[in-house]
């Protein structure tokens, strides 16, 4: 139906008055180009190239209309049942167009639920915590090798304890929530025992999991990010 | 009543209460599917006129312009994100199923209008075999099979889904272009 | 920048714009799964801080007491229903927990072995009146609309749904016990 409707179409006849001869050669015309370039033709192709062919002689013989075995009423034209089905599958072409314009629309939309792309193009990967904890180890012997070659300002020590340096880190943390990078964590703390004491708060929030890390490249810049325990979503 | 008896930890509302129409919201958002209002008033115990002023204001929040909206679907409402962000949304997405192709649309367009419908039918008026084609709309759930027609072979009929009309974003089949306006145009 | 370069149909944006924020709106909805600010930044082709900043004017967007919220999650944010609505979700969610009433047994089976029928053929058989169970059936899933008989007045035509075969746990439609030794039964 489509080939025949393609043609008529490139032909610009009436499909009120298709020119038979002209489409049925045309038509199997077409069919012997689909089998020499290989194209499996299928039957239907052909019961269509046979109706046409029939249609055709039909309208070769002379009109007998008082022959016509229905009767008083004129001879129906010949070609009136294939007109009849070459509307019908135009008007259900024009509803695919509709529905195609409706599906480009709906495509624009959409809904929850659908998979999203496991983020590969991501620069920056979440560390696992094992090699988070080495990049934080390799991180800290560059700090300290800098606080050694400070002059030791502070004379006055106080005693640092690991839960007090917890609640700070915490605090920070959680006051700048698109992360801080590594030294920044230790922008107030030269000393040896302060940046050791930051650095085990890092290591036992990590080990909690209430911290990420992530690290651009070896040796680049450490970003730690605090995390919100998990919560339940629907 | 959208209260305490039934459902615990949520106080009794009143109608005008605002968190009848979050509690809409909630629903519209969790549900994949759309919803129809009669769905959602079984679940809040309260009527279907009640929900529906709750979603007419609740559409009204959710305005043109946002990321997103809630779009009447299928008999239904669901909560879809704004064309107007498609690009970054299909950029987050995995693949999205593959557009029909003009077989299938033509099939399918055959199928939405002359259902129930068997494959020798369909057959008659595209003028090709429709086997494959057939198959291929089931497996993606746009139609699906519907008892047998009584004739000699006893074809199965076939029918439209819902999700035909989901996906189309069509209220329902009477949405769909009516074919007599077009008879009359010859080309 | 959110702009016209790189994806079409949406044009450059100022970095206070409210679009980003309904772009990082139709993100989060759309995804199932926790973005970060980081992704949202490659999606939308701007910097972290800006996409930071539309989330917390989105936040405040989505104010407590809404249906919906927005979390931070897992490192990322997430949009999750607002738990004073959980008993409802969950309620949606969950598989329909009440068994078929006998008038609704009765109709389906009409609709199985009669399928496609209008809800008068299913009146004559039953004698009465049919709409309300014949609307639950469709909420349930069990059965569904497929066309218009060409009678008078069009009636709609209901058959079964694939939903059906899953819930009475049949492989096809032909599982069906076969009419004739049931209609011998006296009651």
């Amino acid at each position: 139906m489509d080939l025949l409707l393609h043609l008529i179409r490139q032909n610009k006849v009436d499909i009120y008055d298709i020119p038979i001869a002209l489409i049925a050669s045309q038509y199997i015309d077409t069919l012997a180009q689909m089998e020499a370039r290989d194209i499996n033709v299928a039957g239907e192709f052909l019961v269509m190239a046979a109706t046409l062919m029939e249609i055709k002689s039909r309208l070769l013989l002379p009109a007998h209309p008082g022959l016509d075995p229905e009767g008083e009423e004129e001879a129906e034209d010949p070609r009136q049942e294939l007109v009849d089905r070459l509307l019908e599958y135009q008007r259900f072409k024009e509803v695919a167009d509709s529905l195609q314009d409706l599906e480009a629309n709906r495509r624009l939309c959409f809904g929850r639920g659908m998979p999203i792309e496991v983020d590969r193009a991501g620069p920056t990967p979440l560390l696992l915590p094992e090699t988070a904890a080495l990049s934080l180890l390799a991180a800290l012997r560059r700090l300290l090798e800098e606080a050694d070659e400070a002059p030791v300002t502070s004379l006055r020590r106080e005693r640092i304890t690991l839960q007090i340096k917890l609640r700070e880190v915490t605090r920070l943390l959680q006051h700048h929530k698109e992360g801080l990078g590594f030294r920044e964590l230790f922008l107030h703390g030269g000393d040896r025992e302060e940046i050791i004491a930051t650095f085990l708060a890092l290591l036992e929030l990590l080990r909690l999991g209430r911290i990420s890390v992530k690290q651009t490249k070896a040796l680049g810049e450490i970003r730690v990010k605090w995390q919100q325990p998990a919560e339940v979503g629907v | 009543m959208l209260g305490g008896e039934t459902v615990e930890g949520v106080e009794s509302l009143e109608h005008s209460d605002p968190r009848l129409r979050h509690a809409v919201e909630a629903l519209l958002f969790a549900a994949t599917e759309p919803l129809t209002t009669d769905r959602m008033a079984r679940v809040l115990e309260i009527d279907e006129t009640t929900v529906y002023q709750a979603l007419v204001d609740l559409r009204t929040d959710y305005h043109d312009g946002r990321g997103v909206h809630i779009l009447p679907v299928a008999g239904g409402y669901q909560m879809v994100t704004h064309p107007d962000f498609a690009p970054f949304v299909g950029k987050l997405l995995a693949a999205p199923p593959t557009r029909l192709s003009r077989a299938a649309l033509e099939t399918l367009s055959i199928v939405a209008y002359r259902q129930p419908i068997t494959i020798p039918e369909i057959e008659a008026v595209r003028g090709v075999s429709s086997d494959g084609v057939v198959r291929t709309l089931v497996e993606r759930g746009l139609i699906h099979e519907a008892g047998q027609k009584e004739t000699p072979g006893r074809p199965n009929l076939f029918v439209t889904t819902e999700e035909f009309l989901v996906y189309f974003g069509l209220k329902e089949l009477t949405d769909l272009p009516s074919l007599e306006t077009r008879t009359d145009a010859p080309e």
